[in-house]
């Protein structure tokens, strides 16, 4: 057995760099939050023990909301994200000239720093001088400018639209690569039995992209739940409070407020969520893939 | 080696007169130098406070005088205290910004007040007399209704995004009608000169720039200054950027609302706050004071631009004054201004002003449940 | 235009505009925002805010792509800086990665699939939450205000997701090949030095990559709470250089963040076919 | 109806031409079987014919009607890959059911083709499980399967058998013969392996480097190949080669010399021959131990025992190739000990300098009547 | 040396015990072949010897060394992988020095090792060639060069040939055979395939479930299988198996009743075996047109016809299974149309009822010496 044993000390060995970096970069870090949020730590130089008050404290109607307003803002998000990643996928998917140089044109929102490409939606957004409401106005749609940001409604639908801009890029080259590795022989055998474009599309596609779309989901979902930059900067997260989220909640409360300890329970809660989704991840990935090898 | 203050400054880069006052303070002081850095506003405060929480304080940061009493009751502050004559200096009511606790905590650098800009052309074009301003709230709304129903274009600019200015424009109005928020350690916000502040908002909201949550100020002011709304409230810098333009303007004290004693407009000042846990907090104070005596500062304020208005009469504003005349209104609101309500947690009480304010212009709530609901909130934020 | 030979890949004339129509959808709305900024890097400051809009600008010009370096003038050291960050990051999380993934995609142990989830669990923390607890660490390691004060929580939030990306590369590489060189004595390391690293190139390519851009886009909230110091700004730190006090210089910081982009963006074009075969391939082509 | 005519098909990659003008008929009915080593162009013809590659030159005809731009489906045909092509996230219910589905047919009517060409098939039992969980055997099948249901004039197939292990691959052979006699359809199989190929084909189409370099039935192809090519390709072990000359022509064919020893092959000459360089083949199986029409002794320095038979291979002088011959299974040879072998004429294939066959003096018929028929098989 | 013994070796997965005390004795020089059917544990097996699985219990002993605990380098062994596994990035010349390397060999000695082994296998034009650019055989080459140059006491193939197409395979199994009297190490060869087994082996080790069923010459699993599992796995088409009574026994052998068809079968009888029902065994080559000792009619369904071989194939009555014969090239045989055929009981094999085989009369060295001697081959 010692083969075997001198195999899994090698595997440490290998690992022991990343974990220990990670463990002393995040993890520490992260104990102390988990700490802190049962403290009423502050901007005083004093911190007490406060054992659960932060966290019951958090519990109330409008925190309710936040969570409601939170899964809604999230699962929005990342399903147009996939329905717009699967679609244009698809699109540079196709063997048509030029696809090599569109694939090159999806990437920029993805490389752009982030607060360069939210500025730019906040143009776009702009009433009085930006485009949507400019062009709108052009070809006569609405005949006064729309503030996009200015309504609760439009402007949770104005962030979702940006947050999906940003991770759209990389849910596409995901969505490429899962197509790409369907095996062409699956096509041609439907095509011979005169399946169309778009059946193909439905019954092979589809279905075999899948595992795919499901670990992209996720890896997106807990990327959206925390996305922070997007709300703060075209919102901070009004109007009268109606795109702020949990993250932006925990910001405010923790560095606007200086009320680190509520702000450190509010993390906590949301690691705990997230934690909770990729259970259940992981749980409905193995049934799903499971018998389906070729 | 050099004893050394660092000093967190808000902007993109040193002014070169500030930078000139601190050679001149270090060839003064042997063996100490000053070390800016330069931080971006948005981030600026966040910065000083954080590296305060974290326990490495800098030994002077440019703060918003309204966290002054947040820093004080943590005891990450040491008091600056103002001699009589120091006080004296200043414009009446400033001093109060950054005093607390019969204390003072801050050496004002920068301050800022608001008045009414109006389109001449537009009050023309609308059938108003483009040389009379409104003079009081109904005045005022009435113009604007007059000028949306005339000319299609929107009366007034109300900024109502979620941002800081939110709460100061609403803070003008309270302050032209004898309103307060605070009184002591009371809670006095649910008052009918505040409710009438609130009213005054609802109603003239349907004649200002459409979506009034979008914006805030300096996006109206980029309305005003493309001629597409009738009036703002808005900075002496306004006034600069408006000479650039063909538009027609005029500027006036802030309208009045009807429990009003005088003219009157929020005070806002910025601060030197001094750190304390740094060792060097005495050296700092004395630059501080140094910085913003009325030599540097009188040079720095009058550049004109940045949007400031002086803290201190001297001849030399009188003078100012007189060659440009709209300064006039900027600095006779000082009077009966009054400053930014201090509070414990000032963002919490923020937030809650501005949910306030954007209820109302929402039309999501009445003025007076949504003022009810917002001093019960705030009581917790003292 | 050349008929491709697979006869599945012979479109309609409806079909082609049907996907050239999909495709202009498409990129329009990922390139929209960019035009809007492009127009605005174009437009005078004035006339930014002048209404109605104008979608083409009145006597545009590039004049803001000269003033930017005057108005900035450290914008090349920000950008020298990211390019100089995103590398060390890059090359640090490459180096760390790499035997880890090879540890999860080949050995079986105890407590594997708890450690992967670990990683996992690293993403859902927001580096803004744990901001003040890395301040004090970073404090106490001594790293702030300088270069390192932004790499190092860089790296460790970078980590997690390129390991499940190799990880995945590499279990695709037959495990016979490592049998094969372990049958030849080689030892592991060996083995992961000779074998396993040249063949997983093409997967170490794609991580590379995606931490790279990763590290690009993250820099900011760390370059400003650790550092202090202008010399080690990074691009997008520097960018918020073009806020002043009471206006932002809206075309210079549009034509500057293009000109800040423009290296990454060249980087891309000639990587992109690696990105997408990377991702896909894996298996080793006998 | 299926029958299928191309005419000087031709296919070009680039400038590299990997069909050189394929010229053949395929009536109804037959099981044509194209053979050749790899790379010959099987595959590319086949995907021709199906509609999944482009034709650069010459006609597809099916039935009378040129196909070269219908799609596949419009053609009547179907096809089953060699990696069978499975979706690997339907049941095998629903994968041979994919045909139908397309059609938008009826459930009930669905059901009943599915079914029936599951017992066919002898996949009744496997219905609802996914390709993952079948041998490799079963997987083929439902390949067939989804072939079947679509009720095609012509079944192509991409070497169905190549992924199967040798035991596996005899039985499918069977089951595929079977099925041909009892579906009557046109059946058109790629394979590389001459022994799928000659146990399946009522004709075999001989393809090298992207033409055809005989087309018969496999006993024909047999027993008088055309040339060298397919001497060497059907047959295993492979046809034994031997330089000769020839040294005279007659009636009763021509007169070798092979190393002082002189026979008369049977076969048919043609002008010119005397003289020149010819090479003498003969099979493995017909090398016997002892003497014959011609003798010669061989050292084998490997032996092969099969049980049934026993291989020998061998060294000549001068040559490079192994010299093999197949014995009996209880045959007295041992390595490394010399043998006396001989061969007779009768056996004995002739070709000319270029390659190409003497006609052999060989009665077809009295060996399989079906060559007197090929369609009635 | 490369001597090895397997005592009781055992491997678990789990609670699944895929090998169940397997009992082995490997001399030095020999070449052993494991067979058996997918899944049986020959791959687990070689692996547990080469020292890349762990064994569960039981000692593997190479040379009197009890190897359980050493890594693959200090057994001796060399292993080559049915994928080959070549370093794709490497050029053949880099592949073959990778163990030189490993061990560090100065570059001057390990050229010359490289390059002479590259000459023993043909390789010497391929050096700088890529692996991606040969073809199947030659990599197969390059992964044998890459197991010689390091002079093992003991070579393990598992299953190196299956990736290859027939010809080739054909060509691999002589050159093989002749590798392995050139280097007179001890090979180790898992196969599922019968004939390379039979072709190259010095003893087969047949395995069935985890268990050996037989071990032995191919020959002599051939004329003598041990059991019926034997029976049918040797031999290519496989032994048709047929019901009988045991009607009675004496010293000639067993009387047996075939529907009504009475016989003796020359084998060495086990108590109690009269009124048992039996299994009688033949081989389809065994089978002749016309008479036997026990005759029958048969109805073909298939006929194959391979040129030199004919291969019938019918169903009996009652039978599920197909009964097969092989018969010679030219045999008159056609589909549908009855057939009188026979079988001589010396060419009979008897199974009692649990599927043990009663001893044949069968003089193995008649057939060839090397069964006296089998390491002398
Ligand atoms: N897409 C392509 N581009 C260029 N050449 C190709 C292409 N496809 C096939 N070829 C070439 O065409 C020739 C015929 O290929 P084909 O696949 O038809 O061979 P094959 O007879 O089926 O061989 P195998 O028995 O190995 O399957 C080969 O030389 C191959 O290299
Ligand atoms: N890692 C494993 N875990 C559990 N079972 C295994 C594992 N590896 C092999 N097995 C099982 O052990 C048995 C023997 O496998 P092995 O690979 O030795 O078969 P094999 O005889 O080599 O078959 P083949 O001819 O298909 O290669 C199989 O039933 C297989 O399912
Ligand atoms: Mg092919
Ligand atoms: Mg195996």
């Amino acid at each position: 057995m010692s083969v075997q044993r001198n195999a899994v000390i090698f595997a440490w060995i290998l690992l022991l760099p990343a974990v220990l970096y990670v463990a002393v970069i995040v993890a520490y870090p992260l104990v102390d939050t988990f700490i802190l949020s049962f403290t009423d730590a502050s901007l005083k130089k004093t911190t007490n023990w406060v054992g659960w008050v932060n966290y019951s404290k958090i519990f109330n109607a409008t925190f309710a909301e936040v969570i409601i307003r939170t899964f809604i803002w999230t699962f929005f998000s990342v399903s147009i994200k996939m329905i717009i990643g699967v679609f244009g996928a698809t699109m540079l998917n196709s063997a048509v000239p030029g696809r090599a140089l569109f694939r090159v044109l999806t990437m920029p929102p993805w490389i752009v720093p982030m607060a360069i490409g939210i500025f730019m939606w906040g143009w776009m957004y702009n009433g009085q001088f930006g485009m949507i409401s400019g062009m709108l106005q052009r070809f006569g749609l609405v005949d006064a400018p729309v503030a996009f940001l200015a309504q609760g409604s439009t402007a949770f639908w104005a962030t979702i639209i940006t947050d999906v801009w940003i991770g759209v890029p990389l849910v596409t080259l995901y969505m490429l690569a899962a197509m790409q590795a369907i095996p062409q022989d699956l096509y041609e055998a439907a095509w011979t039995d005169g399946a169309g474009r778009f059946y193909r599309f439905r019954r092979i596609t589809l279905p075999l992209i899948v595992p795919s779309m499901i670990t992209m989901s996720m890896l997106s979902l807990i990327a959206t739940f925390n996305s922070f930059d997007i709300i703060w900067i075209l919102t901070r997260g009004g109007p009268s409070g109606e795109t702020t989220t949990m993250i932006i909640d925990t910001y405010k409360t923790a560095i606007g407020s200086n009320k680190y300890g509520e702000g450190a329970a509010r993390a906590v809660l949301i690691c705990i969520f997230l934690s909770i989704f990729c259970v259940c991840y992981f749980r409905v990935t193995s049934r799903l893939t499971s018998g389906d090898k070729r | 080696a050099d004893k050394e203050i660092s000093w967190i400054y808000c902007g993109d880069k040193i002014d070169p007169i500030h930078e000139k006052y601190i050679k001149e303070w270090e060839g003064k002081n042997p063996g100490w130098k000053v070390t800016p850095e330069v931080v971006g506003w948005e981030q600026c405060q966040d910065k000083a406070t954080t590296l305060a929480a974290a326990g490495t304080p800098v030994g002077m940061a440019y703060v918003g005088s309204r966290t002054l009493k947040e820093f004080a009751q943590n005891d990450l502050i040491v008091p600056v205290p103002m001699t009589d004559d120091e006080k004296k200096s200043y414009y009446p009511n400033i001093v109060d910004t950054v005093t607390f606790d019969n204390n003072q905590w801050g050496v004002p650098v920068a301050f800022s007040t608001k008045a009414l800009y109006w389109n001449k052309d537009i009050f023309k074009q609308a059938g108003l007399d483009p040389e009379n301003p409104p003079k009081t709230w109904a005045e005022e709304i009435a113009a604007a209704k007059q000028i949306k129903e005339k000319t299609g274009i929107a009366g007034y600019g109300l900024p109502a995004k979620t941002f800081d200015n939110t709460m100061h424009q609403f803070m003008h109005w309270v302050y032209t009608n004898n309103g307060k928020v605070i009184d002591g350690d009371k809670i006095v916000m649910d008052s009918p000169e505040v409710l009438a502040a609130l009213q005054a908002y609802k109603d003239i909201t349907p004649y200002s720039v459409e979506g009034a949550t979008a914006y805030e100020q300096n996006e109206i002011r980029a309305i005003f200054l493309d001629g597409k709304v009738g009036m703002i409230q808005a900075g002496s810098g306004a006034a600069a950027r408006l000479k650039d333009t063909k538009i027609n303007w005029g500027v006036a004290p802030l309208p009045l609302g009807p429990s009003a004693k005088g003219e009157g407009t929020l005070l806002i000042t910025d601060s030197l706050a001094v750190f304390k846990g740094t060792g060097v907090e005495d050296k700092a104070i004395e630059f501080a004071k140094f910085i913003t005596s009325p030599g540097p500062q009188g040079e720095y304020e009058l550049q004109g631009g940045a949007g400031l208005t002086p803290l201190r009469p001297s001849p030399k504003v009188d003078e100012f004054v007189k060659a440009d005349p709209s300064w006039k209104p900027f600095i006779d609101g000082i009077t009966f201004g009054g400053p930014e309500p201090l509070f414990t947690d000032y963002k919490g009480f923020q937030n809650s002003m501005i949910e306030m304010v954007q209820s109302v212009v929402t039309g999501k709530a009445e003025p007076a449940d949504a003022l009810k609901k917002a001093a019960g909130e705030i009581e917790a934020f003292k | 235009m050349k008929q491709p030979h697979l006869l599945i890949h012979r479109y309609k004339w409806y079909e082609i505009i049907g996907i050239y129509a999909g495709i202009l959808v498409f990129l329009t709305f990922v390139l929209a925002p960019f035009v809007e900024g492009f127009l605005v890097s174009l437009k005078p400051l004035s006339q930014l805010f002048s209404s109605p809009y104008r979608f083409i600008p009145e006597n545009g010009s590039f004049e803001a792509y000269r003033t930017m370096w005057v108005s900035v003038p450290g914008f090349a050291r920000y950008i020298f800086n990211s390019f100089f960050i995103s590398t060390i990051v890059t090359a640090v999380v490459l180096v760390l990665v790499i035997p880890a993934s090879y540890a999860f995609a080949r050995f079986e142990f105890k407590g594997a699939g708890l450690l992967l989830g670990a990683f996992l669990a690293v993403n859902m923390f927001s580096g803004a939450v744990l901001l003040i607890p890395l301040f004090r660490l970073m404090r106490t390691l001594g790293l702030l205000n300088t270069y390192f004060a932004i790499m190092v929580p860089g790296v460790a939030f970078l980590i997690p997701s390129a390991i499940w990306l190799l990880r995945t590369y590499m279990m695709r590489i037959p495990r016979e090949l490592d049998e094969a060189a372990f049958v030849d004595g080689a030892s592991h390391f060996y083995t992961l030095r000779r074998v396993i690293l040249p063949i997983a190139m093409p997967g170490i390519m794609v991580v590379a990559i995606t931490t790279f851009i990763g590290s690009y886009a993250q820099q900011f909230i760390f370059a400003l709470t650790f550092n202090s110091k202008t010399e080690f700004a990074p691009l997008p730190v520097g960018l918020f250089a073009y806020f002043g006090r009471q206006e932002v210089v809206w075309n210079e910081l549009m034509a500057a963040s293009f000109v800040g982009i423009a290296p990454a963006m060249i980087v891309i074009f000639f990587l992109q076919r690696y990105l997408v075969s990377g991702l896909t391939a894996g298996a080793v082509k006998q | 109806m299926g029958q299928l005519l191309l005419n000087k098909v031709q296919k070009f990659y680039g400038d590299f031409e990997v069909l050189k003008g394929v010229q053949l008929e395929v009536r109804n009915g037959e099981f044509v079987v194209f053979v050749g080593p790899s790379g010959c162009g099987k595959s590319t013809l086949l995907r021709m014919i199906a509609g999944l590659d482009a034709t650069s030159g010459g006609d597809i005809v099916i039935d009378g009607l040129r196909v070269n731009d219908l799609p596949p489906v419009k053609r009547g045909i179907a096809m089953v890959f060699q990696s069978y092509a499975l979706y690997p996230h339907m049941s095998v219910f629903e994968n041979i059911a994919f045909p139908l589905r397309v059609e938008k047919m009826e459930e009930q009517k669905l059901k009943a083709k599915v079914e029936h060409a599951a017992r066919i098939l002898h996949l009744d039992q496997r219905l609802q499980q996914k390709p993952g969980m079948l041998s490799g055997g079963q997987r083929q099948r439902v390949a067939i399967g989804r072939a079947i249901v679509r009720e095609p004039k012509i079944f192509l197939f991409d070497e169905p058998l190549s992924n199967l292990d040798a035991a596996l691959r005899a039985d499918m052979r069977i089951e595929l013969a079977k099925l041909h006699r009892q579906l009557k359809a046109t059946m058109i199989y790629v394979t590389h392996d001459q022994i799928e190929a000659m146990t399946m084909a009522d004709r075999i189409v001989v393809l090298n480097a992207g033409e055809i370099a005989q087309t018969g039935a496999p006993l024909e192809l047999y027993h008088k190949p055309a040339n060298i090519f397919v001497a060497a390709f059907i047959g295993n072990p492979k046809m034994n080669f031997l330089p000769v000359t020839c040294t005279g022509v007659s009636d009763a064919g021509i007169e070798i010399d092979y190393k002082g020893q002189k026979a008369v092959i049977p076969v048919t000459p043609r002008g010119g021959a005397i003289g020149k360089q010819l090479t003498l083949g003969v099979r493995p199986e017909h090398i016997q131990i002892g003497s014959g029409d011609i003798a010669f002794t061989v050292t084998p320095s490997v032996i092969e025992r099969l049980g049934a038979q026993t291989v020998a291979y061998a060294s000549l002088d001068g040559e490079s190739e192994n010299f093999c011959a197949t014995l009996h299974g209880r045959a007295a040879v041992h390595p490394d000990q010399p043998l006396a072998t001989g061969i007779n004429v009768a056996d004995c294939h002739l070709f000319d300098e270029v390659g190409i066959a003497f006609e052999r003096h060989v009665e077809l018929t009295s060996i399989d009547m079906n060559l007197l028929n090929p369609t009635a098989a």
